[in-house]
């Protein structure tokens, strides 16, 4: 089979509004029927529980914005301001945050294995299949009333038209226009929360091609990556503000993740 | 980002929207280099800045002005611009060249299947750009017909300013030689395009 | 003395889990059919060298893959007194990917994800009452993604 | 050491719906020139009973997930699965009907 790696676009999940007619609507609903995303989750919530690091703590006490430890409907309400750190945080920002601050973690040693492989997936990912699946029913609400929310959701849109990179791509060059397909991937148009709100309620998701589960923090890296443009900082402003102006646009979407992917 | 923190300050209004100046500021210091992607390609040109900010849709004028400049980017190799389709097939397929996961140097690829449909056998194609099947046998061969593929191939924006499609010859990503084979893959009688 | 108390004692704890070798009373593994290069010999080797083709298997799967990694299929056999079902990707390089026996306790039903190398039919060889009875659903494989 | 498995076992009409999920990489002997790692035999068993006896191989896809269904059952049936790889290891899990 050719090398055929993921690419930047990604495919909705439930055949809510296919934008045409999504020729891969059975094979989505059977292979999220027959998904083993919840092994992430049980791995996730393992993580959650473990004492590590230099205070020998868990993240128990890690608080989503509703409290500390508690889990319900926390994803959907991310991204999101944080007095005690002062800054927007997405859930990998605040999970890395709570590494640090509960756990004692230094930053070089909690974010020296971000993105994982099938052999072996990273903390991140096994943590935020664990959260964000404590938000499944819930209305995807991200913070708007902070200034620094607000800041952050224009840095966020002004990033998804920037054009920029050898290849002169935005994140709109792929996902600006309505029917449109890499090879046979649709490209939904992530500016529209029309088409928004059912791709964002599935992310994380756990991706069937190469059985590995994604966040959306390597999503975006793995979109710089092919838009031809140097690396993005793991959780910086920027990325939080990316996902910040995606959660917004799907604001009210029924979060339905972790999702299955192809 | 000091300009929108100022104007939150005065202004007391909603947020200005960050300027193409701001996000090429939080660009540069949120991201770094990796492979052969340096920092370098986080700046704008000219072009990528009008339309970033026109959102891709530039006063006709303004347009013109930019077309006849990226004309003037492109190296036309001199006599026949008509390379061997054959090897051009493998290009097309290539989703490679330019990433920070490419090894600089080595061969790279046009990822042009991302977004159209060329030969008649490969059935997952994209439909960002327009179906290119046929096109020798509907536009002719000639050698105009040769000098604008190469050209719409080596920088897009010489004829349409906001074009998404890559300026993949005056990026560096494909060879005089790769785009040569795929200006046959399109106008060679023998190529399937044209079967 | 409390050493071989403690053996005594753990190897009762196994009889009475019916553990002693995991999977002991099972039928081995069928080496032979799943390394069959072709379905007729994988058949043979499963003992069903020929099955009437029947309108009893039912096969549910997508009639396009985006991915080959994961090609889920579900098998429900409407023949009566069904004991085993095979599932067999014709174009796999090993074309038996699974086959199950079904005892009082169970329906004949079952539901796997299947790895397909490319567009190929899917097989399905199902034994009721010493007869074997077959059916084929072709499920085309793209390559989804840029590639890139 | 085996990865997770999860299962769930839910009366149906007429009969129970038993979803499990194995975590194990299934490799390929292409993908390990020549070392393959896969699962081989799966049991299934109701209230110790042994009702169902797969052999699969390793063009089932990584972290297998099976469905099957059981005949009848009550609330509180104890379900069991276990797995055996061509490696020696195993795995089980095990769910009361609910």
């Amino acid at each position: 089979m050719r090398r055929a790696l993921a690419c930047a676009a990604v495919l909705m999940v439930a055949p809510a509004l296919a934008q045409q007619k999504n020729q891969f609507a059975d094979y989505q609903r059977m292979t999220a029927e027959g998904s083993p995303v919840e092994l992430f989750e049980l791995g996730g919530e393992e993580l959650w529980k473990k004492p590590q690091g230099p205070k020998n703590a868990s993240l128990e006490k890690c608080d989503l914005g509703k409290g500390p430890g508690i889990l319900k409907g926390a994803y959907a309400a991310l991204p999101r301001y944080f007095k005690d750190a002062g800054r927007v945080m997405d859930l990998e920002t605040r999970l890395l945050h709570c590494m640090m601050t509960l756990q004692g973690r230094s930053r070089e040693e909690a974010t020296k294995q971000l993105f994982g492989n099938a052999d072996r997936p990273s903390e991140m990912e096994y943590l935020s299949a664990y959260v964000a699946g404590h938000s499944r029913g819930a209305k995807m609400a991200p913070g708007a009333s902070h200034p620094k929310e607000k800041e952050s959701y224009q840095l966020g849109k002004a990033l998804f038209f920037h054009r920029a990179g050898s290849w002169d791509f935005s994140c709109a060059s792929c996902h600006g226009e309505q029917d449109k397909r890499i090879r046979m991937s649709d490209l939904p148009v992530l500016s529209d929360p029309k088409f928004a709100r059912p791709l964002i309620a599935t992310w994380p998701a756990y991706r069937v091609s190469n059985s590995q589960f994604k966040t959306m923090q390597w999503r975006l890296n793995d979109c710089y990556r092919q838009m031809r443009m140097p690396e993005p900082n793991f959780a910086s402003d920027s990325m939080v503000a990316l996902n910040m102006f995606l959660a917004t646009t799907a604001k009210g979407a029924e979060y339905r993740g972790p999702g299955t992917k192809r | 980002m000091k300009r929108a923190i100022l104007l939150m300050f005065f202004s007391g209004l909603a947020f200005a929207e960050p300027t193409a100046r701001d996000v090429t500021e939080a660009l540069k210091r949120d991201f770094h280099p990796r492979g052969q992607a340096k920092m370098d390609r986080v700046p704008q040109d000219g072009l990528q800045r009008i339309c970033t900010d026109t959102r891709d849709k530039p006063p006709a004028a303004l347009a013109k002005q930019i077309e006849a400049d990226q004309m003037r980017t492109i190296v036309f190799p001199t006599g026949s611009l008509m390379g061997d389709w054959k090897r051009a097939e493998k290009v097309a397929q290539d989703g490679r060249g330019s990433m920070w996961s490419d090894k600089p140097g080595a061969p790279a690829g046009g990822s042009c299947y991302n977004c159209h449909q060329i030969s008649p056998q490969e059935t997952s194609y994209g439909t960002l750009g327009p179906s290119l099947l046929g096109f020798g046998k509907k536009r002719g061969n000639g050698p105009e017909m040769q000098k604008y593929v190469y050209g719409k191939i080596y920088n897009a924006k010489a004829y349409n300013a906001c074009s998404q499609m890559p300026r993949l010859g005056y990026a560096g990503t494909l060879t005089e030689e790769q785009i040569k084979d795929l200006v046959a893959l399109l106008l060679d009688p023998a190529s399937p395009v044209n079967r | 003395m409390m050493q071989r108390r403690g053996l005594l004692k753990a190897a009762g704890a196994l009889l009475l889990a019916g553990l002693l070798k995991p999977f002991a009373a099972l039928a081995a593994w069928n080496k032979e059919a799943f390394a069959s290069k072709s379905s007729a010999d994988a058949m043979k080797s499963l003992g069903s060298p020929s099955a009437e083709a029947s309108g009893g298997i039912v096969i549910e799967a997508p009639q396009i893959a985006e991915n080959g990694a994961v090609v889920p299929i579900e098998v429900t056999s409407k023949i009566p007194g069904t004991t085993s079902i095979a599932v067999l990707v014709e174009k796999n390089p090993y074309p038996l990917v699974a086959k199950f026996d079904f005892t009082e306790g169970a329906l004949p039903f079952v539901k796997i994800n299947a790895k397909m190398g490319e567009t190929s039919d899917v097989r399905v060889v199902a034994t009721a009452g010493g007869k074997h009875y077959q059916a084929t659903k072709e499920i085309k494989v793209t390559i989804g993604g840029c590639g890139g | 050491m085996a990865g997770p498995m999860k299962m769930r076992a839910t009366l149906a009409s007429g009969y129970t719906d038993v979803r499990v999920l194995m975590t194990h990489p299934m490799a390929t002997e292409q993908q390990t020139k020549g070392q393959p790692h896969f699962i081989q035999n799966l049991e299934v068993k109701v209230n110790g009973k042994t009702v169902i006896e797969g052999q699969i191989s390793q063009a089932v896809s990584r972290n297998p997930v099976f469905s099957f269904r059981l005949k009848g059952g009550a609330k509180g049936d104890k379900i069991e699965v276990s797995w055996l790889d061509n490696k020696g290891d195993t795995n089980k899990t095990e769910t009361a009907v609910a």
